[in-house]
């Protein structure tokens, strides 16, 4: 047992499965001399050399493209994408590519690659650098999805992901990368389509992801030390395959759902999980399921402006005393 | 247009020269019948309404694919777009296959899942057929830094359209396979028009591919795409190469679709006469009189000409006979558990 | 009053506003001199000159920045997309160029343009050419999304969008281009963000956009013949703004509802519809909300295949009856 | 590396012509001074903490930002990157406005909704700082699209850095100008790096922007970023080609970063001694020469320098005093009609 940050846990995800199959291969902007703008890649092009993590031009479509055709003849690339804002410049690839060729070929074509990345607000980084696009991804059939809250979740599934031979997305929250975790010692390897319940109760679901788990759980004990109401808190963690049953177990057993999302409003995992359970748990449900999202605005840059924008602890609580006590 | 130095060099080997030998030159010519007539084929077939969805012929183009074809080996990978039944063809994919993924049939290539756009089959190293301009061309690089990797002498090729030279995706991808140094060739087809607009309309250079490989640190080179032994030569060059490890060509090879762009265009853009030029050079006719200037006997062409034609009968009956394909594929390979396992 | 193609439609609702203003403009691949792929700009070149119908190289995120740059300096481009499935090789000015420019720059730029594209299924076009791409727009926060389902709305929604002082992005769908209707005489003007109750009905709402709505349409007449059931039917025309009014109108008179979507499963504009009724409206509902779409698969190309996983009016019946009657 | 022959016309230029003429050569100091003062000072706000988010600075490349600023007419556009701060403050953007942004006060040019890297002035002709690599060039075209259908002489310029040559919106951008002949400048400050990889790892040719002007039939010009008489001088050149209705122009400076990335960055990567020899050519020494060499008096300049200082002391104290924005601004400004009115 250890005691990592999120973003050694990211280094050591990598290194694990490196140096697990020599068909694990890196590519990406600064990663390898420079160690990563996040600093979340430092001493592997040292630990397994320029032939397998390598610095590429700014070139978002040949990353993840010649990620694509090493993927489809044999290796098991990693890929990222600085920021996930960035996959805008290169959505072809995420959206037309990796996840149709599989289906297109009638099973012939392989596409078994990770596209890691830096997602999420926090860092006073304005509108371009700050994104959640996690429904950017979950919309489209053939992706898998995962977002981790915590070290351990990092590499665990990053493991699973590398090992998965399915193109999966993984989404590393920016915000997280300096907070830090216990981590066992060994290998580390999770299965992707896990759901977690992270805190039971009995009185409302709460689905959380990646930076919104912590704020979940806080408001969690915020609503049970105020006001006695007592939370279950679910880490979603993967969004393809989306664990349905823990979810829909969950609201089983509590009758509310609360999402909780750093998307912007519209068309969100929350959306996705408040329809499905909407349509499949309906007479579960004791009260309206609520979506606790950003608005539907770009991200402002100021840090008062950011700060009021993502769900907080207390929004989140607040959100939830209401509905239950209305 | 091509200057004289381009013309100069475009023509450079092709003419009298015995390198190629007999075997191989009948292997350049039979490919070329296959693709004209399993395409001709797939025309007639639309014309009855057997053929759905689009489809885009390379009539006029085979020389192109046969000639690369003719000169890859069996580990060499082809990366095709929508336009790709005859490099599909090239690499010896059974006309049954084409033509019954093209008619929606059970013994498609893909079973109907893919459609004519994206024939692909991997046992022929046919890495898919893309329809998203210029999709292709980084992800080929990408299955070349795999035969680097691994040490492999696996070369990639990647064809393309000459309007496909305009899109970001080409630009990444050649700087890419530049700077490392990667065994892939991209092949630029430059039949003059994207799809109803001529290349040089929208276009800043007169040849849209050869005139930006030095911005690539690359050789300009810019063929002949109508003569097969040019196209067969140059390959064979860039092959080899690519297989010393000294990196990346691009080459444009000058052609000319005779037919529409796709299946539903009549073609009424092309200047009167155009066409008709250019059938004076159908890469066919081209090629058959190279074959007599060799003594080939007119009795052996003729003879691959009925084999030829008895083999599309053939595949075109037994595509008539397929059945459409099972519902029940629609579920299968979405993800690799063989269902569309998105969620428990 | 004349009847007219949807495909006709388009020309005229662009030639009228060309006509109207001069700062409208108009660009694209294979739009001017041929009168596009799917012959829906025929003429516009001949009657507006080449300085105002532009051919494009094949360029998608030129074509989306210079339609960009022009409208923040005083133009009204309208910029065709010629599939909609090519928005991911240009979704950085989608996602986070258009939209983002009037906030970021608060308020100093503007961008009002129309990307008008070919959208949806039905042409056996296989997996890159056949998308029903609107949850990628509505999305994007910033954007206003439209999608037609009638020669008539064709002009009224493009004249709106064009007069639009934000980015509009106006889906045609591939299948109806050959369809007719009856279409007034003169300008025509519509309203965005409303949507229009097609039919009326006591026992169930359906939610439909474009192709999918003379589907509805066709099942609700099946449903009332068959079994008895009225079902009202909304065209919803327009996911941004959305007119959540009507829906909740709706839902409040018939206590059920069903979306019928194009969109593969997942985080689709069904989902969104689903959340805001379930949350705002979730007493007014006398059982489970249902999505119907097209399952989380790339389309296949082949006809037997993709008609069976596009709803139909048979498949939107028989979920309606058999989740109104269990 | 540059040439010889890129070194002679480099340098071809500079020297003591007086073209430029001494009241000129005077705005061309002060501008220079004034980024590097109000860019120091952000420096120095970040190390106080009072500079949130992230930001870029230009110090060292102020030669490029003044030379081009200074031969703009009112009408003229800027089109800028997340490093923009220069080229923002060159076209008259007051230094309060810019600092008032980084500091995310509500006296900010955006009120703290854009942040450093998306510094705005219409007002000023700067249309926007894009922080999307590559994404500002094609949004540049379509400025310059609009003067051209409208008849008007403005002329927009895009300015962006060695690596954004490797993207693919800038061969479309490229492409699409020539085609048009577009009255749009391309200015590449070509400071050696990306954020940590030197751009000659990871790019096909020496200059990355020059090497391949010939690729959109554009002229190659490479010169010397630093004396903002030669950037003013080939500026010039490439306003009137614009405005005579000739077309694009692809103009790559060199030049050095002496800061870091971005404000976290210590720029180890750099090789030793590197920064020592750029500072030697640091622009605005250069420039303080130049004007002593055409006779300015010491105290003219000693002037100017504290005028600056001046400015940009009251705008830091300006900023320091403002408020924060007010928390209902959120809502404005994502739809026209000033809320986010994305449902009724
Ligand atoms: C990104 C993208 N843009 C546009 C299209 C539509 N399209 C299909 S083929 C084509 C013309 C391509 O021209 P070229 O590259 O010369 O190839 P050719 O068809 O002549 O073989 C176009 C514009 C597409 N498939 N993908
Ligand atoms: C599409 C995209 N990819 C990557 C980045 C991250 N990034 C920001 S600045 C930068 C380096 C840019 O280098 P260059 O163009 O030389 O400009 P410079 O910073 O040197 O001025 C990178 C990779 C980005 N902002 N956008
Ligand atoms: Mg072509
Ligand atoms: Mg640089």
């Amino acid at each position: 047992m250890a005691e990592l940050t999120y973003r050694d846990a990211v280094i050591r995800g990598i290194a694990q499965e490196m140096s697990r199959d020599p068909d694990v291969v890196f590519l990406g902007e600064d990663v390898a001399k420079a160690g990563g703008v996040f600093k979340a890649t430092v001493g592997l092009y040292e630990q397994f050399g320029p032939l397998r993590v390598r610095d590429t031009p700014i070139s978002e479509q040949a990353i993840l493209g010649a990620a694509m055709g090493a993927a489809m003849t044999g290796l098991k690339p990693i890929a990222e994408i600085m920021f996930s804002d960035f996959f805008a410049v290169c959505f072809d690839y995420i959206a037309n590519e990796f996840p149709k060729s599989r289906y297109m070929s009638n099973g012939q074509v392989k596409c078994p690659l990770v596209v890691r990345t830096g997602n999420g607000a926090g860092s006073r980084f304005g509108a371009q650098h700050s994104q959640s696009v996690e429904n950017w991804c979950m919309m489209i059939p053939g992706l898998k999805v995962v977002a981790p809250s915590n070290p351990r979740d990092v590499i665990g599934l990053l493991a699973a992901s590398v090992r998965d031979p399915d193109p999966v997305i993984f989404l590393e929250h920016k915000s997280l990368y300096p907070t830090k975790g216990e981590v066992p010692d060994g290998e580390i390897v999770d299965t992707l389509g896990t759901a977690k319940v992270l805190r039971s109760g009995k009185d409302a679901t709460i689905c959380a992801l990646a930076l919104m788990v912590p704020r979940a759980l806080e408001a969690a004990e915020k609503l049970k030390a105020k006001h006695g109401i007592d939370c279950e808190v679910v880490d979603v963690r993967s969004l393809v395959p989306l664990d349905t049953q823990t979810i829909l177990g969950s609201v089983a057993r509590t009758h509310r759902l609360f999402t909780v999302e750093e998307n912007p409003r519209l068309c969100g995992w929350g959306a996705e999980i408040v329809s499905i359970v909407a349509d499949e748990a309906f007479y579960d449900l004791d009260g309206p399921p609520v979506r606790i999202t950003t608005p539907h605005i770009p991200l402002p840059a100021a840090d008062i402006l950011e700060d009021i924008v993502l769900p907080t602890p207390d929004r989140i609580a607040e959100t939830v005393r209401r509905s239950l006590q209305s | 247009m091509a200057t004289a130095k381009d013309r100069a060099q475009a023509k450079a080997g092709s003419g009298l020269n015995d390198d190629i030998g007999e075997q191989k030159r009948l292997e350049l010519y039979r490919t070329q019948v296959v693709l004209r007539e399993a395409e001709q084929r797939a025309y007639d077939l639309f014309l009855q309404n057997l053929v759905k969805g689009t489809s885009h012929l390379s009539l006029g183009q085979e020389a192109v694919a046969a000639g690369f074809a003719g000169a890859m080996k069996p580990g060499d990978l082809s990366f095709c777009t929508y336009r790709g039944h005859a490099h599909t063809l090239a690499r010896g994919v059974p006309v049954e296959k084409v033509l019954g993924e093209l008619m929606q049939r059970d013994n498609g290539l893909m079973r109907g899942k893919g459609g004519s756009m994206h024939l692909t089959s991997v046992d022929h190293g046919v890495m898919g057929s893309y329809a998203i301009i210029g999709a292709h061309l980084p992800i080929a690089c990408g299955a070349a830094w795999r035969a680097q990797y691994k040490g492999d002498k696996d070369v990639s090729v990647c064809f393309f359209g000459d309007g496909t030279t305009n899109i970001g995706a080409f630009h990444e991808a050649l700087n890419f396979a530049a700077v490392w140094k990667l065994p892939v060739i991209f092949v630029c087809e430059n039949n003059l028009y994207m799809e109803y607009t001529p290349i040089g309309d929208v276009t800043a250079v007169p040849q849209p591919a050869a005139d930006r490989a030095s911005a690539y640190g690359l050789e300009r080179i810019l063929i002949d795409g109508n003569d097969a032994d040019v196209v067969y030569r140059a390959a064979q060059i860039a092959f080899d190469k690519a297989r010393a490890g000294e990196g990346p060509s691009l080459i444009e090879c000058l052609t000319y679709r005779q037919s529409g762009h796709s299946r539903a265009d009549p073609a009424k853009y092309r200047p009167e006469g155009e066409l008709d030029r250019w059938k004076l050079r159908d890469p066919i006719k081209i090629y058959r009189e190279r074959l007599l200037q060799f003594g080939v006997a007119e009795r052996v062409i003729a003879d691959i000409d009925a084999q030829v034609r008895k083999v599309v009968d053939d595949a075109t009956e037994a595509c008539k006979a397929a059945p459409p394909p099972p519902l029940d594929i629609i579920a299968t390979d979405v993800y690799a558990d063989g269902g569309w396992a998105w969620r428990n």
